[in-house]
């Protein structure tokens, strides 16, 4: 029998814990970019993540979505209860999952997608269209999106983050992942810097 | 008639359950959809009251079947809609039993019903969907998988050797087995066709794409990659017999293969009622 | 995969000449109006087979790889379209 | 269906019994695969069926049977089939699918020793969890269980019955000894049991829902070829049969399977109680070691002992409440059964406080004799 | 066998952590057949076995999967298997075969909502009965259930270490959401946590008997080519394996079955404990509920209620005298699971009558929340 | 060793188990007890270490036989015999094994397991003790049971039709199928012996009496009767070569029906494992 | 739910309860004559019977052995408790079964094939030779001992049993079979006068 | 049924020659004291098979129907009676 009882009753905890939703439609790379993310939580960082997501003919069909949840400390729950931060590449995906986020999260949207945006405090920036056009290659815009979120949540380490990317990428694919990695961290870091 | 078949449309709206599902659940260019559509214009060419039809299937991709079709559908476990299929038609003769299954579902975990209904001769006409691996829980090998083939399951190339589904349902006793392919649309309406009208077991095996797991694994390319190799590969029967063994290289027989005559399960069992009622009225 | 095609018997050129039908119904002319073929979008899922094996070419894909009808005048109302498609998309408007 | 024999005073087999109460109650369809000790079914369904308008069919296996039965009810049969412990784990899935589908049938557990090939000569008590429990999911169970060859007779027609009317799979739990056994009984005259028919639609088949959540949650059932062309599946469905994801029709459906049952629970339970009027102490049981108790009780009554005797004739639904009544002024009870204790924790569990429980349990393959038990209810009162 | 990837952290799917742990264990041997949500351990068990020196067999079904696996073990394999509910109940016959013969095998069933097909893509805890009463006849069964990727390595370490060391199949209690679940974990170092090996005789051929019953009813095993020759049967056997019909014979064969668990059930029995130390209210769960529960009472705590959490990690044999001594200061419990009720009614059995014993049950695919724990919580302590 | 195996003695005391439960349980005359008689005589003449014999069955008289045999014995639940057999095999290579089977254990509920073993070719051989009944629960109709025949669950005449066991095994894929009866008891030696011998999947299939019930129901008299029918109605496959079909009329042929070569399923594997192992090495 | 409460509690049931054990080795009848012996006594003199026998490798072996409990009223317990008649026609079959036996109870043998009784208190009669003998058919013995223990026991009607005998009895054995149960009758009938 | 014997080529005859040993041991002869075969009477059933199919009828049923050697010299060893005996109740004394 193993008893857990060290901690102080009543002591807050995980008021670090942090959620976040990438989401999006089938194809788009978002089961893997959770994957990477928890990845450069859990191993990079050292920090506690939880990556969950949906399964069953939704999986199967348009719909694509993946659930992180980080924590220094022991995560309990394991899925996502209101969301620190939204990544939404589909006007369906925005809509659907807007109303799970916390009061002050953060959406994150792709504009060549997401064209009716249900608050005017987002981030947006076009995810695909960039990846298309300076990387030269569309399914690198998950991989932006993920500099842009790490730029944003500060939740990863830019050092871990790059490290799961490249562990991932397709070979020779990496220097297209880095610079895409990157261009998620500048356009982020510039946008924050307009906000 | 002949007109409506070809045109469709509204054999279509005849044929689909009300309360369309459309889109099916099926992954964009999946053969299952191409082996529906030769199905109904079977039916509707054989002209049978939608009433005493019963598809019945077991689980798999190609399962799903009977859930968009407007007749009696029963939608069964893994493996065993060729046992209940048996039941409803000892039940109710007067119903032709249709039962679609996959190749997992019919000779993997449904081989022990796959060869004694073969057996039994019992008026069913077995559509099975071969695609060569299960489609339904993502792409594991199945018993028609070719050695090497790349599965989740056989991730180092498969070392298993496969069945011939026509030479096992032959062995079996079936008196009716013919191989279509999706590609071959309207031959294997034809083929469908002659299943139900045979009174006794048939088989239908159709070689279909599932170019989302099979495909993907094996370089073998998307639908329509899939479709055209079937259309360079199949060889007709008729063809077959007439060329030497070392042309069929690489290529697999299409048409009806194998057909015997034998009494039909139901009808030896009305015979029976029928000897055993002649004598007690002979007391 | 060299071999020539076996060219089976159906499934393929005008469908009732495959069938053999007695009374040929003469060929399909174009309308310039009504179009060969209805295509139901919200079914269709852009798997590209009518776009591919039209022997006519009559199809080509619009942005999200759904047929479009970029030949009508070329239709000769084979069926291989409409008998292909896995999603029943595709009927004909010929009478 | 013609039926015969009816009326008149005859020796029978416990497994002979469940067939003539399964033809009194219009079987019309058999599928078994032969096992110790319920072949004697099989073997009677195969002489009388085809006499009596019926079909038989000797399947593969026990999947097979049990899978062809519930295709056969779909087809507007009333339908059952036979076994034994290793046949009746084989079909738990497809008795899993009968509850899910609703669809009615009738299984009949002629009990041996187990685990696995066990004791296939040899009698016991110990598929009574299982009956509830056995397959996957959750789900409401109906199981009976009689104690002579006349009960044999009379909780197979009552498992139709409720088969037909809850629209559920029903498992008859027999035992090798009660299966084997002849026994004098005479075959009621038409009319004298009640014989549920199965509710039919009325509507028009466009406004037929095969899985209507109706408010006795039990929906008509229409079968195939009569023009309803609904869909079954064993996947979670909405009310027409179609697939569903949605979490309202999914507890929508489980509530329904559950309390479907769970609501006329009182309809359902069977209780035969010996000698409890001013009991303090009684002995529980079912099946055939009821016998033993009864004659057990009498024995003990001739020793002045003030105890009575209860026998479970419905097992599942559990009958919660009326135990609990029945213990009001029950200081002692033993639970005797032919298996390491099984129904002894769910009597444990509803048992009132001022109520003590003891288990009874022999599972050597040998039958529990009266003297057994006497020497229990000594052992206990003292 | 070779080991990969061991004392590194790394992000790991719930299924893939039970390769990890049967690895991590010695497993040798696994045969499946693939079902949603269990497919991934049989998909990386095809990777790792053969670069590991194990055998991967894909199985005509599941009947034969669990079937290969107990011939692998009487063949000298540590050996598993990996299913969820419809095949978890066809392979209830011969898990029934795996106790009679004292088998060592491990069963991962990946729940999912049933009953039948059910909703294979979504969550369930509703095969928690059947792991204790799915095949029929007595034995006693020993099932555990982990609620964190984590727990999925160490439970499966922990069956195969029961499994070897009782002689029994042992089942892992998972469900869909651990299973597809990723979660960071540290591959424990080699000897970090104990693995337990067959305990094999040291006695001449002549004088081994391979069910012998010992003094901890627990036989030492050899396996097939290991020179003894000795015969294995389901039907009930003597020590020396041969089929009897001797009532005390058979006796000793079913309490050896029994008692060699039931004797060391406290060795067995694993439970966790959050804040209940001062826990007027509990919430009793087990599988990935739990988390959900430590949660809700993290909240509940932060709202001065004083509720702890138990989390049963050791579901069968069940922890009646732990629990009833954890409830000596608890006036209220909540069982909260992912089915119609199912453990609850242990829950009642053995609760003292001090303890109130509420039902927290979900069934509807969905997972249950910590808002609708604290709910109950809330709703139950006014 | 010849002498040995011709008088038997010394043969019966090294293979039968040490506390030999004798008389048997089978009916006097059964044919269960030649069959075992044939396979100890032909493992002793294959001079197989008896350690490294396992015998695998299933539930039926017929599966009773390992509980007599002094090796490794499984007698496991019924129809699975080939799938526990598969375990032990893949588990331990080296082992010898045999499965002893009826023709209800392998082809009514085991069927399935009897088909994917012939399919994967696995090194077993299976010896089917064909008795056309179901002898253990006393006698009701099995897939073997010859139509008309009488059978509990056959009151009045078997309305079935019958698995050729031979038929079926090639078709599943089955390298070396061979029939043999109990009263050819050293053809059957033989062809036991080659069985075990093939490495792949081998099926002797032996026409054997259940006087007890088959006999009894259809009046064939007694265990002499019935082994004095198979005398008159075995026809070598040597000889049936050589004549005109119409000869064949109520025979039936034994022998060595069908053998190939396929590489064997251990085999394989083994392969693979090298493969991998050699490209981690180049790595 | 049916209460079962009418009989008076502590009255003495089944005072009249009567135990029959027909034993010996296979082939010699002895379950159909339990089950002919129950049919008499059930539905010819209408009282309630049960009969039950031994299944199982035993019963496919040498012996054999059926039960029948007569009453007039409900039969609770189906197995015999204390035997009140037992039949033995093989030596083994008697050495098993005489500790079964009530006190007083009577022991009928076969006294070509018992050699060895273990009580001085019983009937002994020759069925086998006689079957073969008198009515030229080994396989009536067990009708005669079954006419004997009628006449013995007096739980059962001439006429009934006669009837039930022959509904059994093979196409063209009716003669034999009468003659038979006439012979056991009367074999008993002069044993018991010189009792 | 009215068929002949088709003569399977073994089984029959002495079973060395059917083995087509080159060694031929020479012909069996009784020596009028050893028995040639052993029956133990305890493991015999009374099937009646070693005494139908002894070709030479060396054995003949005693009361209970087991075999008794009736005829010891006519005995040429040809192994059918042990080689058929289900209950491996007759061994050969021929060394
Ligand atoms: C008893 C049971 N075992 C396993 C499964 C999981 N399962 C569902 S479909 C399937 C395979 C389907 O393959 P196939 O029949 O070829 O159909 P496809 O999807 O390829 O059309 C499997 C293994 C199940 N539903 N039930
Ligand atoms: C699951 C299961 N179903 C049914 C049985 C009952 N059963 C035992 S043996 C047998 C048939 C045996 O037939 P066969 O294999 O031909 O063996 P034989 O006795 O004829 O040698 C059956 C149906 C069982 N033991 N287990
Ligand atoms: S997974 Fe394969 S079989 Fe299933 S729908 Fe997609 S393409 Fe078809
Ligand atoms: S009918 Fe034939 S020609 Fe016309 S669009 Fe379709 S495929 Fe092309
Ligand atoms: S075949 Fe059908 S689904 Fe596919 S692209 Fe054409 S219309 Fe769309
Ligand atoms: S019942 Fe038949 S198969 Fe079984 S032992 Fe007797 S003769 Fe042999
Ligand atoms: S060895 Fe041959 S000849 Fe001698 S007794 Fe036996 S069967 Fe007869
Ligand atoms: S063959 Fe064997 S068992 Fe049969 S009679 Fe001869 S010695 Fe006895
Ligand atoms: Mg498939
Ligand atoms: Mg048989």
């Amino acid at each position: 029998m193993t008893a857990a009882n060290g901690k102080k009753h009543g002591k807050k905890e995980q008021t670090d814990r942090y959620e976040i939703r990438l989401s999006g439609s089938g194809g788009q790379g978002l089961i893997l970019a959770g994957v990477i993310l928890a990845t450069a939580i859990g191993v990079g960082d050292g920090k506690n993540a939880v990556q969950t997501q949906s399964y069953g003919p939704e999986a199967r069909g348009g719909a694509s979505r993946a659930d992180v949840v980080v924590s220094e400390q022991e995560i309990y729950y394991p899925k996502t209860m209101k969301l620190d931060l939204l990544l939404a590449l589909t006007q369906e995906a925005c809509d659907r999952y807007y109303p799970d986020m916390k009061e002050g999260g953060i959406l994150v949207i792709d504009t060549s997608l997401v064209t009716q945006v249900p608050t005017k405090k987002y981030y947006g920036f076009p995810f695909v269209r960039l990846a298309r056009e300076e990387i030269g290659h569309a399914m690198v815009a998950n991989v932006i999106a993920l500099g842009a979120i790490a730029e944003l949540a500060g939740i990863v380490t830019k050092e871990s983050l790059k490290e799961a990317v490249l562990e991932r990428a397709p070979r020779g694919t990496e220097e297209k992942n880095e610079k895409a990695l990157e261009l998620g961290f500048k356009i982020a870091r510039e946008a924050k810097r307009k906000a | 008639m002949m007109e409506k078949i070809a045109h469709g449309s509204d054999v279509t709206h005849h044929y689909l359950r009300p309360k369309k599902k459309f889109p099916n659940v099926w992954c964009a260019g999946c053969g299952n959809g191409i082996v529906m559509g030769a199905l109904i214009r079977s039916i509707d060419r054989l002209d049978l009251d939608k009433d005493n039809v019963a598809v019945v299937s077991g689980i798999g991709c190609s399962s799903r079947m009977p859930v968009y079709l407007d007749f009696n559908t029963l939608h069964t476990t893994h493996g065993r809609a060729l046992a209940f299929a048996t039941g409803v038609k000892i039940a109710k003769p007067n119903l032709t039993v249709i039962v679609i299954t996959g190749d997992g579902d019919a000779l993997a975990i449904g081989g022990n019903h796959f060869i004694h209904t073969c057996r039994r001769n019992i008026n069913i006409t077995t559509i099975l969907i071969d695609n060569r691996i299960y489609g339904m829980t993502g792409g594991q090998f199945a018993p028609t998988t070719p050695g090497g083939s790349f599965a989740t399951t056989a991730p180092y190339g498969n070392y298993e050797k496969q069945f011939d589904v026509v030479k096992l349902a032959i062995g079996a006793g079936a008196s009716y087995v013919a191989r279509g392919t999706v590609y071959h649309v309207q031959q294997l309406e034809k083929l469908i066709e002659a299943g139900i009208k045979k009174k006794g077991f048939s088989v239908v095996d159709v070689v279909s794409n599932c170019h989302t797991y099979y495909g993907r694994f094996n370089k073998e390319g998307d639908a329509v990659e899939m479709l055209s190799w079937m259309k360079k590969h199949a060889m007709p029967i008729e063809a077959v017999r007439k060329i030497p063994p070392e042309k069929m290289k690489g290529k697999f027989v299409t048409g009806l293969i194998h057909e015997h005559d034998a009494t039909e399960f139901t009808h030896e069992y009305q015979m029976m009622v029928d000897r055993l009622a002649q004598k007690e009225a002979e007391k | 995969m060299t071999e020539t095609d076996p060219k089976p018997p159906v499934s393929e050129g005008n469908e009732k000449a495959a069938r053999g039908d007695k009374a040929s119904p003469g060929k399909y002319v174009y309308d310039g109006r009504t179009p060969p073929i209805n295509i139901f979008l919200h079914w269709c899922k852009a798997c590209n087979i009518c776009i591919a094996f039209c022997p006519k070419k009559v199809l080509e894909p619009d942005r999200e790889g759904k047929p479009t009808l970029a030949h009508p005048e070329k239709c000769t109302q084979c069926a291989i379209c409409w008998l292909h498609c896995p999603d029943f998309a595709i009927t004909s408007n010929y009478k | 269906m013609k039926r015969s024999g009816i009326g008149k005073a005859r020796l029978l087999q416990g497994n002979e019994a469940c067939v003539r109460g399964a033809l009194y109650a219009g079987v019309e369809f058999f599928a078994g695969y032969p096992i110790t000790p319920s072949t004697e079914v099989a073997e009677a369904m195969a002489r009388e069926l085809p006499r009596n308008g019926g079909k038989f069919i000797q399947m593969e296996d026990e999947i097979a049977s049990i899978a062809a039965v519930i295709g056969a009810s779909n087809a507007g049969c009333k339908a059952m089939t036979a076994t034994s412990g290793p046949g009746y784990s084989l079909m738990q899935e497809n008795i899993g699918y009968a509850y899910m589908t609703e669809t009615p049938c009738v299984i009949i557990n002629v009990q041996r020793g187990g685990p696995s090939t066990g004791l296939p000569t040899k009698i016991a008590q110990s598929d009574t969890m299982q009956a509830r429990w056995g397959t996957h999911g959750d789900y409401t169970a109906i199981a009976v269980a009689p104690s002579t060859v006349k009960e044999c007779f009379e909780e197979t027609v009552r498992a139709f019955n409720l088969s037909e009317r809850f629209r559920t799979p029903v498992t008859v739990l027999s035992d090798e000894v009660l299966g084997h056994m002849r026994e004098m009984m005479v075959i009621p005259e038409k009319g004298e049991l009640e014989v549920t028919e199965r509710h039919k639609p009325d509507v028009p088949h466009e406004w037929y829902k095969h899985f209507e959540i109706s408010p006795s949650f039990v929906s008509p059932m229409a079968s195939f070829g009569e023009g309803y062309r609904y869909n079954v599946t064993g996947l979670t469905h909405d009310e027409d049969g179609f697939p569903t994801a949605n979490p309202i029709e999914i507890k929508n459906k489980m509530e329904k399977l559950r309390f479907k049952i769970e609501r006329f629970a009182d309809e359902i339970h069977k209780i035969r109680m010996d000698m409890m009027d001013d009991a303090h102490f009684t002995v529980v049981s079912y099946g055939s070691v009821s016998r033993a108790a009864r004659q057990a009780v009498t024995m003990a009554r001739e020793r002045r002992i003030k105890v009575g005797a209860i026998q479970l004739r419905t097992i599942w639904p559990f009958p919660d409440m009326k135990l609990r009544e029945m213990f009001a002024g029950v200081r002692k009870v033993i639970v005797a059964e032919l298996n390491m204790g099984q129904l002894v924790n769910e009597i444990k569990r509803v048992a009132p406080r001022h109520t003590e429980v003891f288990s009874l349990a022999r599972y050597d393959g040998e039958v529990m004799t009266p003297h057994q038990i006497l020497e229990k209810i000594r052992e206990v009162i003292k």
